[in-house]
């Protein structure tokens, strides 16, 4: 039976060739620019976490904090989880920096004699929300006398972060479903054009299933078509525009996720070939017996 | 199923279609296994929903009807095609799958049958197409056929499988009369190895030269059930014993229709 | 158009058929202005074929066609719906419009007529359904009419606007022989108000009861143009004047499908 | 003949419900896409533009200029087209905010006496590539005697200034593109299925126009029906969302554009209509007289 199904399938995808053009053509193109705001969207947010992995905080040391103490305080800090990097700042570097910072007034500085600046841990998080966490946990160290986090930009970070988040994943789960949506209603029009091929069937005696595997298999290989070649233009063009713009807007850092391609591919074949299954057999369904039910 | 049961039974079956029009009434009758049946009437007077209803592609609104061993009002919607499958239909408009040829439309019958096979198909089919002399156009698309010719792949379709049960919508209706002459001497020949074959038609000439049992409707009623019948029933061979005629044209109305105002 | 001029010319026409079929072989003849016409000749011989290059459907493939006072090689698109309006066609798949009734399909054609006034439609076309039986029928669709309602639906259709010219394939095919002699008795006396008629047809009791002009089709060839002809020609009544049988069944073959395997 | 023909593709449409819903679902489904993503384009695009005009060049004033050549170049500066807002910054005032960014070392800043900052302008751009500009025509001036152009950021703002508005456009016009694609088809399936019907119409005798109307008058309903409703659901989604997100990211400061929806809603209703007529204009087009073209 599949081998029949099979032969009526592609036989009819021939002889009914704008049908089949407008519904691979349809579900492409929607495919096409559901994986292009996929991948725009993940870009961009991992664009914004690797913003968010500078977010840091400095924790300043007592003067005549010893060197093994320093240590350990380092050591501990590293081994957390939330926290990325940990760079000590001497006092001669502190002020080295401070004087490079007010390079353009050389005489604001001058008249600093004796370094007061204290030395310093710089201290970058993994993620900006555990900024309190980690202030805390310095504070109470006995070593630290003061703990300074940039609440601005952490909550900036937090903020955008968690928008760009909302936002995209609104978008690309929206952009979901009203491609389901569509290529669902393309279907349901493409198999309504054929209902009375439908009902010869059905009264030639063809089982439920004799009828629909064919259109079955039209809805899997439309959808396969589909989203091969929606993925064909999204790879290229990702691989020819990525480099361009990462040249352009290289301050963005945009990160690449190795898997991302191969992601696609799995999306756009379970959604072109998934929805031109599931659309040919509720769309069948509803055009059999239609007189009884 | 025993073979002496009758194939068909209807027990004062009335059909009413969804927008109200009651198309039979109250028709009970019954048809043995190996019967030839014509089936006659005026146009609209229910022979093709008489024939639906049989396939149970409509359902009855009142009465009875057994079909092949099946109660029609019971069957569960799943042994449905089976019993279509003992069935051979020749449908008024053919209702021909218009993307495959006329040898794919006769084939798809075996395959719905379950034939495999590629080899045998091919050789079954066309030798009915042979037999209904479209040997020559077994390649093209039904679109390209002549109205005689698409009804013909249909009547060949309908025979392919060999079924018990043959019913036959005005299967000469679009053909000449050597043409519809030959369908029928092919349908009585089927009949006589033993399927059960009903045939609605408007053709005079088959029904009298075949003297078969002939069922005749009329408004949905059914008005006759004679053995060996004529297209009218023998008594008055003339048109007017068919009750009168459905047109108004008869009493020689002048036509004068009311002028539109452009 | 001087009314002396024949209505429809054709010089030497073949067409053949984009997949190589030869549906026409040098035909010629002429039809003037109030014949009475019928089109006789075996399932795909060419009837209909012909009758849409009468209608410009199709374009004929070599020789010279005209109709109504139009070279039909030489017509301009813009100018065949003119043209076609003085045509009244009922077409053998009748072609109603499956998503307007049957009173709406009639006054389908007054509106492409340019007629405006909602009553003159209305009177109209109750008038014409009325004549050919369905005016019950009227506020109904196609799919709920039976074969012969549909088939008189396109004839009310074609005869509505009051065409110089109709062509009818085959309208009686799905009718019982009262309805059938009733529609040709109003094609008949459309003819005697001044319309020119051809029907396609395989109706021999309808022919041979007219004894009008007939033009006979045998594999795309003219092989008859009687004045006053019945079905077959008059020399031999039999039906095997008619040329063979296109049926191999004639010479009653025994009926051995080869088995299929499962 | 338009009375008949709006009379016909009313009926058509109630009478062949499933086509209409699809065609209006359809299409309402594809412009509430293209409008989400237009108001979020914007919107983001409005955010950086807002980020952008807080760039700004600081002119160091010579100690010693007279409040008149003071006002007569600050007004000179807002004169300039480029240049948004004009701030002075006295010498107290320069020492008050450094007081209060050292606030945590207080031991930095007391060694400092006569306050050695000098006073300043603080000159605001409506946009960041103007500072180089603006930072030379101060630098011209002879009572400056120094400027602060923070190049990285403006570099950083016009950049990502730059990347918003190409992605942005790139999202809109592709998606634009997309919308008319899929529209084209499903008009260009929908008359498919009634090919039989035009078919007939031109054989009765119609007239290409009589044929048409109908058609183009239901891609027209169609295409104002789907655009109003998508309309609906941007205007109430816009009008219940943005005062959340305003409230959640308040410091990305979404401003609004009052002519933002009205402009969506003509938007849509011009490529819904347009799309919907053109379309059905080139699909009957394409099945009148087959037999002949
Ligand atoms: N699907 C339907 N819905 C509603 N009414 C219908 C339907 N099919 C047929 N009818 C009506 O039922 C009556 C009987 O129709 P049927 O098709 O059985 O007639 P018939 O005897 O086959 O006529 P014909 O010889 O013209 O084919 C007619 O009045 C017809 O209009
Ligand atoms: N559209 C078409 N394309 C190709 N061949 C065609 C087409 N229409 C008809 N034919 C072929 O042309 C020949 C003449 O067909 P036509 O329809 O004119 O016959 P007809 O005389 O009307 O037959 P019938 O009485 O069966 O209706 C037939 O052999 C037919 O198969
Ligand atoms: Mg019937
Ligand atoms: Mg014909």
């Amino acid at each position: 039976m599949l081998r029949f199904a099979s032969t009526y399938a592609l036989q009819t995808m021939r002889r009914n060739a704008l049908m089949t053009s407008v519904a691979i053509g349809t579900t492409a193109v929607l495919l096409l620019v559901l994986s292009t705001i996929a991948v725009i969207v993940v870009s961009i947010d991992a664009g914004v976490q690797a913003l968010q992995s500078r977010v840091n905080v400095i924790a300043y040391l007592k003067d005549g904090t010893s060197p093994a103490a320093l240590s350990a305080l380092e050591s501990e800090m590293r081994s957390r989880p939330d926290v990325a990097v940990v760079t000590y700042i001497s006092k001669d570097e502190a002020l080295k920096r401070l004087q490079k910072q007010f390079a353009s007034h050389p005489g604001l500085l001058g008249a600093i004699k004796d370094n007061p600046l204290p030395a310093s841990l710089d201290v970058r998080l993994v993620h900006p929300s555990a900024a309190t966490d980690v202030g805390k946990a310095l504070q109470a160290q006995p070593s630290i006398s003061d703990v300074i986090i940039n609440e601005d930009v952490v909550n900036r970070l937090v903020t955008a972060g968690r928008f760009v988040r909302l936002v995209g994943a609104v978008m690309v789960i929206g952009l979901s479903v009203a491609v389901i949506f569509i290529m669902t209603n393309v279907s349901r029009l493409a198999i309504f054009t054929r209902r009375a091929e439908i009902e010869v069937m059905r009264l030639v005696g063809a089982s439920e299933w004799f009828v629909r595997w064919p259109f079955v298999l039209e809805g899997a290989l439309c959808g396969a078509a589909a989203s091969l070649s929606s993925f064909l233009i999204v790879a290229a063009g990702y691989h020819s525009l990525i480099p361009v713009l990462r040249g352009s807007f290289a301050f963005l850092s945009l990160p690449v996720d190795p898997l991302l391609l191969p992601k696609l591919l799995l999306l756009g074949l379970l959604i072109g070939v998934g929805v031109g299954v599931l659309g040919s057999l509720i769309a069948v369904r509803r055009f059999w017996e239609p007189a009884t039910s | 199923m025993t073979t002496f049961d009758p194939i068909i039974r209807l027990d004062n079956v009335s059909k009413c279609y969804l927008n109200g029009v009651l198309a039979l009434q109250s028709v009970s009758l019954t048809i043995n296994p190996g019967e030839f049946v014509f089936l006659v009437g005026p146009s609209g007077s229910g022979k093709s929903t008489l024939l639906r209803l049989l396939l149970r592609d409509e359902r009855v609104t009142t009465g009875r009807i057994f079909v092949a061993g099946h109660n029609l009002l019971r069957i569960q919607p799943g042994a449905i095609p089976q019993f279509r499958r003992r069935i051979g239909v020749v449908f008024q408009d053919y209702k021909l799958l218009p993307r495959l040829t006329a040898f794919e439309n006769v084939a798809f019958a075996l395959r719905v049958h379950g034939f495999h096979d590629a080899r045998a198909i091919r050789e079954r089919t066309i030798a009915v197409l042979e037999l209904v002399g479209l040997r020559a156009q077994a390649d093209r698309y039904p679109a390209t056929l002549s109205g005689g010719e698409q009804q013909r792949v249909s009547v060949a379709r309908a025979l392919v499988t060999g079924p018990d049960m043959l019913l036959a919508d005005e299967p000469t209706g679009n053909l000449d009369p050597d043409n519809a002459l030959a369908i029928a001497e092919l349908l009585d020949q089927i009949n006589t190895f033993g399927t059960t074959v009903v045939v609605a038609t408007h053709n005079r000439d088959l029904v009298d030269k075949f003297r078969r049992r002939v069922l005749q409707l009329d408004q949905g009623k059914l008005v006759r059930d004679e053995e060996s019948g004529g297209y009218t029933l023998a008594l008055a061979a003339t048109g007017d014993s068919l009750g009168e005629s459905t047109l108004p044209l008869d009493g020689r109305r002048p036509l004068t229709l009311p002028e539109g105002s452009r």
